[in-house]
């Protein structure tokens, strides 16, 4: 009756997928100690699916009935994504040689999520959005609480998995009130029915409640309250996963329906994005401040992080997404790296998360905590690190777009958060020594050292990342 | 348009679709009593979307509405099944799934 | 038309009464119960709106699987029935004011309900007049929205898996039947012969 | 001097001179052996380093033109083309002394930590020498952003060089320093992002030449302001000065007061001014009576002090109060005096905290009321102390006279009020310094532990004598430094002078309307 | 170049004296800088003769020093008939003063020092007096002020010592903080600081007016005044004087040659510098001559009750600089910079022939502790008297000459000012007469009070103190005389030449020439001075106890005279407690609880509770969390609902 879809565009995806399943049988037949050979598999096969997604980049395709789209933007996004999921990866795999409670599922797990968050940043409907995003967040509700021994891990995934389920529910009352009053759920037609402008109020209202269910899964404020909790929770290869990858997914996936079908209400949500980010920037350099626990304090600087990245959101401009991919991939590097550091983080086998448990590293552990003072100082936006551009870009994005408040208010905010990112820097430089922490296992060491690096080459040679985010911005722009 | 099954009037559906909205948001937040409870508030919630969508979508006679129906109930029921997981092993762990019991963590 | 009216407005009302009931039950079991009740008069208005299929699948999956999982979970967790804390009604005010807010807001869109204008041209898949509903869903589900249904089998695999990491539990107690073992079983592996030397017995 | 000149112009001297330390740097990470060892060899790679990087400084000031007001020695390289930002760098008459005062003071600074620095040595030295590369590239950068890049950059060694060697309530200070000045620069970076979108560039002498409008020039104005101000700094976002200064390890002192107080200075001198004149002429009272109360607050703050770096801390806070005022004189006597005085400021203060490094050294506190007699068994040090305490009065014949003097003159011209309330500083400036100096040096040698104390060592005199040197010869023929910047100074004036003109005719209410109108 | 030889030989002595003096030995010391100095004296007598007999004066470029815009300074060595005066005046009184150092610091354990910073303030003076401009002036005019710091504080062991020392070079800054302003108006009004410039533009601003201050003035008045102010400090006029008498903490060459013959001059040698400029500002002279008529009368009265016998000395100079204010700002300054010369010698003669009898005293200054001593050493007495008679202006010495000329000047004014100017200098010259001879009864007649380990080992001074002093008497005796024709007789016109320029119609020096003054008034000032002597005689020498009862029947006039008139009290408590008690209160209070409380401090606070109000807020209670979502989706509604202006607007029916 009908031919078969072009099948070509979502291949990667689809190649993810069966790898998933054919893991999965080999998990279940291998049992527990399978764990190490299938996370080095799922990160070769996500290197498989990057490479492919790359090779294929610069093409503009639909497929699927137009439910599917992939162009320069989603290539950017998606490799990104990749990028964070295979190095958390990583780190779940020396997690898993260390911690000894690793389950083979928990590769196979994230293979999945990463695949929910490749659909739903190709998503070009309303509905293949929601698919993508439930595919994305049951994986992750699984992963907060796959500790299923440990108290906290299993409240993380009660209290992830409650507000994440009413944020779905925001979330899909709001698209069946777009649909409603739109007339159809593609994002092709959207952008022509919201045309107009501001005319409709009810689509209106739907878009709102929209950028609530989707605020959620990027943690900003005031959707952020489970981000602290769960990230404590849940197992730290975990609590970097959830930091990186779904925050990359939720902004593409923003940029997409934003920019795209309510690309024509920009003066409409502009107003919402704006205040969402002070509060996030705001909120997460303040309540940072009084955190003990480094994942919390990890926590607290994605929400503001995030709150960065929403100024380039609200900046409605091309900039502003240029500014909002460059920065995330800073941002992933950034995180990776600091959690590579927790996740090292061990005294006497036992995983400490207290922040002064670092204490005197730079005496006991000097390359460790130069890495991780790098990282800070990255993390804080002081130049000579990547951070600064990371910044910068967003900043520069703002002032252009004339949101003068919200820059303003951004790099004051990212200035009392530089407090506690110094805090650590202190800790580790200016305190006497606490017990030694143990000597991390390889991969996670070369996590650390890369990052770092990394920070430092970015600063040096941006131009080549800026291209690229420059050509995925522009894709947001037709004609 | 089809005008029969609207002899109502669409807003009618609406509006108790939005009552079982809120009623569900209500379940969430006013409850302090079970976990089981919050997640029937979920179901309600994505009920009152169901009514929403299928009203549309017979409001505009367009079938979309139904379809994403669908999806929406198998999707809540995998949600369900991992929602209901989630509580047993929290279950396990804490014996209790009483709300106010899930604070452990704060700050 | 009469007829069409009440029952909307009964199934409407009967809907109503039974979410309200779901949140205020103190035994979750009656909520549980009281959900169902809900789900069959959703059901109901489904079918007023001629989504047959939908309907129907509301009530078998719903109220067949999902609801019946609840009730399941319920009686194993065996929860005490609890009082209602004080906490409840300290929040009651300000909930209650929160929620008729976003309540009347939401009326009141609906109130000034308008489909924008170029909404039928951008219809996807119109309802064709004479087929039956449940015809033209599975006209489009395996085609059109074949992708989509692909998508929601893998949640559902989703959903297995993490319903067994979670929960699945290989316990030491139970004892399980494993044919190799059996058939590979000699009597060498198993039986001691032992000569009893009369009067004196066995020294086990 | 021509083939010499050519020689010159073929090397990328500035980007040399400023990444010279960094290299140095790199070396000292790569020595290997017992710490013993390793200390060793990193005080002498970053002796040489800044020593080399000295000299070849020198060629720039050799090499220079005086007599244009382009930028010289320019570099240019692309960064973020697609951001039309580039790495470019170039000197004229206003920057060209700085990148000498920051390759001066280095290797003083590494004389100077030789033994008081015991812990992390190595780490010390690749701080200080990255440092270095911060400081040079900031007074060589031609575009903002890069700029930007150098003038952050330096919060990153100086906070670890507080904050790790430092005494007293170091982490305290060391925070202050940095949130204080980041709370500053960011607010800069916004003012900076605004301004490249309305030129459409980063490049610093294009910026000079574009007309802002000046409704929003009054913004972007105090953008600048807020991260200037707390850099030099002005009253009241001084007070991370005393505490960074104290907690500080001498050679941090020495920087800090050398060169990093002066990045405020210049940067009102490379951007406000030029960039922003109207509002510069608008703001001009609010910076008169800022710097006024700088000088007039902190002078008598500085008197009753009693901690020696304390008390230099608060006469350089009175100090730069001369170079603000200075700067928005906006006249040829008050901008030159103002460099100058930045110049002078930086050896003298510089060299006064070498001096409290010494006797810190010997006795391990900076209490003023330990000490007294000093004159008696130290006298090389009592003269060395002498020259600078004299210099930092403002004595005639010594650097600090000079830029003080002029500043007056170019104050007075513009508003007399303001040269007779800041003249009070030099009462003040003499009272305060002739009293620390009479209660560490001179009084009766009484106390046992002072009595032991020891003359200044051969590394001692090698740190003094030069800056004493140097010091006399900005005194006494200060016309070498005069005629480098003249040129550059007179090109920035003439066209602020045309809008000062412009405005005072048309009589724009301006925000001396409210503060100091009446003072004129 | 016997010019530059004069001004740079001293400070060649100084360099080596002072960086060298370890090596070359405290006799090394003495020879290098007394060379220096003596042969600067040596080469200024050929050019005084030069360039003032002569009148060949000209300008010595030496090197350039600053150029900012138009403002522009030389070095540059002016030599005039008032720079030629000067600098004979100052080497050879300086050359003296070397050589009487080297015997009365000889126990002194530093001093090639001493020697060094004689020298270096010698240098600092020629440079003064030489200057071509008012910045070189100021060079100069701070390096005497800072060696003068240097050497009040020579002591450094003495707490008095050092505060004098602070004292002196604070106050001094407060004049010098009116002279820089001067300058400044000086250059706001020229657009110039070089002499030549000034004064050839000088009268045609002479109508001009100047907004300053936001008061609009006469152009000249105002800048005269400035400088003045600086004057004043330099001169220790009235409300700056309190530094100088506190200067006699330096070793006592130190008040001979700074705070009696040269530093303290620096101040009529500068309006007499300027007087093409003071010439046209009327009520700034008039300013001068009030000033210097208070201060002469103010000093004196003090002096009379003073038991210091340097601080009498010193209240002296006050006095007597008052004395030459007063010759400038009735437009004699021949007769001021005649006064100055004179004043000089006999006014090194005086302290250092008191420097003499503390030496034999065993460093005892309290003349009450003295006295009965003339003949144990008859020398100093001789030569202190010879000072004596020179101050009181008892001819033919030198004191008289000048002197004279000053209150005739005054006479001859018609101004008021110089009305008031004579009557103070007539009574002056009383007081005056009064406390000088008063100092040489007390400390060398009546019984011996000292005790008897003193007297025992009263010696005269040696020689090397000795010679000098005879030179200096002669000087005291004879210059007066030897210079009055040539200064301010009728030949002065051509001698000052370009150097002192005087309007015709304020020509007192010529009016008081022609005028023909009743008998009684040319000789008032022989006569009171006679009188102050007979006073003395009566009250110290016929009559002792008579002036203890004069202090007992008047006991508030007493004290207030003792202390100085409480200038010292009135000034800590208006200036010095105040600062100290600000600077704290900047410190603690503004620095401390205002700007860290609100600044820094308050907003870390304010951050602090507010993440810990943050952390309440995350109660880790689930509905709590969802209903944070809630009410934001609520306002978020709410606000759009607002803002699309209810229902009505934009929604198609």
């Amino acid at each position: 009756m009908t031919a078969l879809p072009d099948f070509a565009p979502a291949l990667p995806e689809i190649v993810l997928l069966i790898a998933g399943m054919v893991y999965l049988l080999f998990g279940v037949l291998r049992d527990e100690d399978s764990t190490q050979v299938l996370s080095w598999a799922t990160i070769a096969i996500m290197a498989v699916a990057g490479v492919m997604i790359y090779r294929a980049s610069g093409a503009t395709a639909t497929t699927f009935g137009g439910l599917f789209l992939v162009n320069s933007f989603t290539t950017y996004a998606k490799l990104l994504t990749l990028l964070g999921a295979g190095l958390t990866l990583v780190m779940v795999n020396s997690w898993a040689h260390t911690a000894g409670t690793a389950r083979f599922e928990i590769p196979i797990l994230v293979l999945f999520s990463t695949v929910g968050m490749l659909l739903m940043i190709s998503a070009n409907d309303l509905i293949a959005l929601y698919v993508g995003l439930e595919l994305q967040s049951l994986s992750l509700y699984v992963l907060a609480a796959v500790h299923r021994n440990d108290l906290r891990a299993t409240e993380a995934g009660v209290k992830y998995f409650v507000l994440g389920a009413l944020a779905s529910g925001l979330l899909l009352y709001g698209a069946s009130l777009v649909y409603g009053f739109a007339g159809t759920t593609t994002f092709a037609g959207l952008a022509e029915a919201t045309k107009g402008g501001a005319d409709n109020i009810g689509v209106l209202i739907g878009i709102v409640f929209v950028i609530s269910g989707l605020a959620f899964k990027v943690s900003a404020v005031p959707f952020h309250m489970w981000t602290p909790d769960v990230y404590e929770g849940a197992p730290t290869p975990i609590t970097a996963f959830f930091s990186v990858a779904p925050k990359i997914a939720g902004l593409a996936l923003f940029l997409r329906v934003l920019y795209g079908p309510f690309g024509p209400m920009l003066a409409q949500w502009q107003q919402v994005i704006e205040a969402i980010a002070i509060l996030s920037m705001a909120w997460g350099a303040i309540a940072a401040i009084a955190q003990r626990n480094v994942k919390r304090l990890m926590a607290y600087s994605s929400i503001g992080n995030l709150g960065y990245a929403l100024v380039g959101l609200a900046s409605g401009t091309m900039e502003g997404a240029r500014g909002l991919l460059f920065f995330m991939l800073i941002y992933i590097l950034m995180n990776v790296g600091t959690f590579a550091c927790i996740l090292s983080m061990r005294v006497n086998g036992k995983p400490v998360e207290d922040i002064s448990a670092l204490s005197g590293l730079s005496k006991t552990r000097p390359l460790t905590a130069l890495a991780l003072a790098a990282l800070m100082f990255s993390m804080s936006g002081i130049p000579p690190l990547a951070g600064f551009w990371g910044k910068f870009y967003i900043f520069m994005a703002g002032v252009n777009a004339g949101l003068y408040t919200l820059s303003v208010v951004g790099v004051l905010s990212s200035a009392v958060a530089a407090f506690y990112y110094l805090r650590i820097i202190k800790v580790m430089y200016f305190d006497e020594p606490a017990p030694a922490l143990e000597t991390p296992d390889t991969s996670t060491s070369i996590l650390i050292g890369a990052a770092s690096i990394a920070m430092l080459l970015l600063f040096i040679v941006p131009s080549p990342i800026a291209n690229s985010a420059a050509v995925a911005a522009k894709s947001l722009f037709p004609g | 348009m089809i005008p029969g099954p609207l002899a109502i009037g669409l807003g009618h559906y609406l509006t108790v679709a939005a009552i079982l909205f809120t009623l569900g948001i209500f379940g969430i937040f006013l409850n302090r009593k079970n976990l089981i409870v919050i997640m029937m508030s979920i179901e309600l919630m994505l009920l009152a979307v169901n009514i929403n969508l299928v009203a549309f979508s017979a409001a505009l006679g367009d079938l979309v509405g139904q379809v994403f129906t669908m999806l929406v109930l198998t999707v809540a029921a995998a949600e369900a099944a991992i929602g209901l997981a989630i509580v047993v092993v929290f279950y396990r762990n804490r014996r209790s799934i009483e709300v106010e019991d899930i604070n452990r963590m704060k700050g | 038309m009469i007829v069409a009216s009440l029952a909307f407005y009964l199934f409407a009302f009967m809907a109503v009464i039974g979410a309200l009931n779901v949140i205020f039950q103190r035994n979750p079991v009656h909520s549980v119960l009281w959900l169902i009740f809900t789900f069959f008069n959703a059901a109901g208005l489904f079918v007023l709106l001629g989504a047959e299929f939908v309907a129907m699948i509301l009530v078998v999956v719903y109220v067949g699987a999902v609801a019946v999982l609840f009730l399941f979970v319920v009686m194993m967790l065996d929860i005490n029935i609890v009082v209602m804390r004080e906490g409840f009604l300290r929040y009651m005010p300000i909930g209650a004011l929160i929620g008729v807010v976003l309540l009347v807001e939401l009326a009141l869109v609906f109130g000034g309900w308008a489909i924008s204008p170029e909404a039928s041209g951008l219809r996807t898949t119109p309802i064709v007049a004479g087929v039956s509903n449940t015809q033209a869903l599975g006209a489009v589900l395996y085609t059109k929205y074949a992708y989509l249904f692909q998508v929601s089998g893998v949640i559902l695999l989703v959903a297995m898996i993490g319903a067994i990491v979670l929960t699945h539990r290989r316990r030491a107690g139970p004892r399980r039947q494993t044919i190799e073992n059996q058939v590979n079983r000699s009597a060498a592996d198993t039986l001691e012969i032992v000569k009893v030397q009369t009067g004196r017995g066995v020294s086990l | 001097m021509t083939a010499l000149r050519n020689f010159i112009d073929g090397l990328p001297i500035l980007s040399l001179v400023t990444f010279l330390p960094l290299l140095g740097a790199g070396l000292i990470l790569a020595v290997r052996g017992d710490s013993e060892t390793v200390a060793r060899q990193a005080r002498f790679i970053a002796l040489w380093t800044t020593l080399i990087t000295f000299a070849l400084s020198l060629f720039i000031w050799i090499g220079f033109n005086p007599t244009t007001s382009a930028f010289q020695f320019e570099e240019r390289a692309e960064w973020l083309p697609q951001y039309k930002i580039t790495y470019r760098m170039g000197v004229d008459g206003i920057s060209m002394l700085f990148v000498i005062l920051s390759t001066f003071l280095m290797p003083l600074c590494v004389l100077a930590s030789w033994h008081s620095i015991e812990k992390m040595v190595r780490e010390y030295m690749v701080a200080f020498l990255a440092l270095e590369t911060m400081m040079i590239g900031m007074f060589c950068a031609m575009d903002m952003v890069l700029f930007y890049v150098f003038f952050e950059g330096v919060l990153i060694p100086m906070f670890l060089i507080i904050g790790i060697w430092g005494g007293g309530r170091r982490v305290y200070s060391a925070f202050k320093f940095f949130l204080f000045t980041l709370t500053g620069s960011v607010l800069l970076l916004v003012a900076m992002l605004a301004m490249y979108y309305t030129a459409g560039t980063t490049d610093i002498p294009t910026l000079m030449n574009t007309k802002f409008p000046v409704p929003m020039q009054y913004w972007l104005w105090l953008g600048l302001f807020a991260s200037f101000a707390v850099k030099v700094p002005m009253w009241p976002v001084h007070t991370w000065l005393p505490d960074a200064h104290v907690d500080a390890p001498t050679a941090g002192s020495v920087i800090l007061a050398g060169v990093l107080l002066k990045m405020g200075g210049y940067g009102f001198l490379r951007f406000s001014l030029p960039m922003l004149p109207e509002a510069s002429v608008y703001f001009t009272p609010l910076i008169y009576t800022l710097s006024v109360i700088a000088i007039i607050y902190t002078s008598l703050v500085a008197l009753v002090q009693q901690d020696m770096k304390k008390l230099i801390a608060y006469s350089s806070v009175a100090h730069m109060g001369y170079v603000t005022l200075g700067v928005f004189a906006g006249n040829q006597q008050g901008v030159q005096g103002a460099i100058f005085q930045m110049l002078s400021h930086g050896v003298v203060s510089g060299a006064l905290f070498l001096c409290v490094g010494v006797v810190y050294d010997r006795l391990h506190t900076r209490e003023i009321d330990r000490y007294g007699g000093l004159a008696d068994n130290m006298p090389k040090y009592a003269f060395v102390f002498m020259v600078f305490m004299l210099a930092s009065v403002g004595l005639p014949g010594t650097a600090g006279f000079v830029g003080e003097f002029l500043v007056l003159a170019g104050a007075f011209q513009a508003n007399s009020w303001v040269a007779l309330l800041a003249a009070s500083g030099v009462i003040l400036g003499a009272t305060y310094m002739l009293y620390l100096y009479r209660r560490v040096i001179f009084g009766a040698l009484t106390k046992a532990d002072v009595k032991a104390m020891l003359d200044l060592d051969r590394r001692e005199i090698a740190i003094f004598a030069p800056v004493v040197a140097v010091v006399m010869w900005m005194g006494l023929y200060p016309l070498p430094f005069l005629d480098v910047m003249n040129v550059s100074v007179t090109e920035l004036l003439n066209k602020y002078q045309a809008v000062v003109v412009s405005t005072s005719t048309a009589d724009a209410g301006t925000v001396g309307g409210s503060l100091l109108a009446w003072l004129r | 170049m016997l010019m530059v030889a004069s001004v740079f030989l001293p400070l060649l002595g100084a360099t080596i004296a002072g960086f060298f003096g370890r090596f070359i030995g405290n006799r090394g010391a003495h020879v290098v800088t007394c060379l220096g100095i003596g042969l600067a004296a040596v080469c200024s007598i050929p050019t005084f003769i030069d360039v003032a007999i002569h009148g060949h004066s000209h300008v010595v470029p030496v090197f350039s020093f600053l150029v900012s815009g138009t403002f522009e300074a030389a070095w540059a060595l002016r030599y005039d008939t008032l720079s030629a005066t000067m600098v004979m005046t100052v080497s050879c009184v300086s050359t003296l003063i070397h050589v009487y150092s080297v015997g009365y610091m000889s126990h002194d354990k530093s001093q090639p020092r001493f020697m060094a910073y004689l020298s270096l303030f010698s240098f600092a003076m020629l440079a003064l007096v030489t200057a071509d401009n008012l910045v070189q002036l100021f060079f100069g005019w701070e390096g005497v002020g800072v060696v003068s710091y240097l050497l009040i504080g020579f002591w450094y062991h003495k707490p008095s010592a050092c505060a004098a020392a602070i004292k002196a070079f604070v106050v001094n800054r407060v004049g010098d903080f009116g002279f820089l302003l001067g300058i400044f108006a000086a250059y706001y009004l020229f657009d110039a600081v070089t002499f030549d410039v000034i004064f050839s533009a000088a009268p045609g601003k002479a109508d001009s007016t100047v907004t300053l201050f936001s008061h609009q003035w006469h152009a000249l008045t105002i800048t005269c005044l400035l400088l003045f102010v600086g004057a004043m400090g330099k001169s220790a006029q009235l409300f700056l004087h309190t530094w100088l008498p506190d200067a006699m903490e330096g070793p006592t060459p130190v008040s001979a040659l700074i705070h009696a013959a040269t530093m303290v001059t620096a101040g009529v040698f500068l309006v007499a510098r300027m007087s093409p400029l003071f010439e046209y500002a009327p009520t700034a002279l008039a300013v001068v001559t009030i000033v210097g008529a208070t201060t002469a009368f103010f000093a004196a009265t003090v002096g009379c009750v003073q038991n210091d016998i340097k601080r009498i000395i010193a209240y002296s100079t006050c006095s007597q600089l008052g004395y030459m204010f007063v010759a400038c700002g009735v437009s004699a300054y021949q007769g001021g910079i005649f006064h100055l010369m004179t004043h000089a010698w006999f006014k090194a003669l005086l302290f250092l022939s008191a420097g003499s009898v503390i030496h034999a005293m065993s460093d005892e200054q309290d003349i009450r502790k003295m006295g009965g001593i003339w003949n144990k050493i008859p020398m100093t007495f001789a030569v202190m008297t010879i000072g004596t008679i020179a101050i009181t202006g008892i001819p033919p010495l030198s004191g008289f000459f000048s002197k004279d000329m000053i209150i005739e000047a005054a006479h001859a004014s018609e101004t008021s000012a110089g009305h008031y100017a004579y009557l103070m200098t007539i009574l002056v010259a009383l007081l005056t007469s009064f406390y000088s001879w008063r100092l040489i009864f007390i400390t060398f007649f009546g019984v011996p009070r000292a005790d008897h380990h003193t007297m025992e080992h009263i010696h005269e001074s040696p020689y090397v103190m000795l010679i000098p002093l005879f030179v200096l008497s002669l000087g005291a005796v004879f210059i007066g005389g030897g210079f009055n024709e040539l200064f301010v007789g009728h030949g002065r016109e051509h001698f000052w030449g370009e150097a002192i320029k005087v309007l015709p119609a304020h020509d007192t020096i010529e009016r008081a020439h022609n005028e023909h003054a009743p008998f009684v008034i040319e000789w008032l000032p022989l006569i009171v001075s006679l009188a102050g002597l007979a006073v003395a005689y009566w009250m110290y020498m016929a009559r002792p106890g008579t002036a203890a009862r004069l202090a007992n029947s008047m006991p508030w006039l007493y004290r207030f005279l003792l202390n100085k008139w409480y200038f010292d009290e009135l000034y800590n408590f208006l200036f010095v407690r105040p600062a100290f008690k600000l600077g704290r209160l900047f410190w603690k209070g503004g620095d401390g609880a205002i700007i860290d409380g609100l600044g820094p401090d308050g907003v870390s606070s304010v951050v602090v509770r507010a993440a810990r109000r943050l952390g309440i807020v995350q109660s880790g209670y689930l509905y709590h969390y969802a209903f944070a979502m809630i009410i934001g989706i609520a306002g978020v509604v709410t606000w759009m609902v607002i803002r699309a202006g209810g229902f009505g607007h934009g929604v198609t029916p």
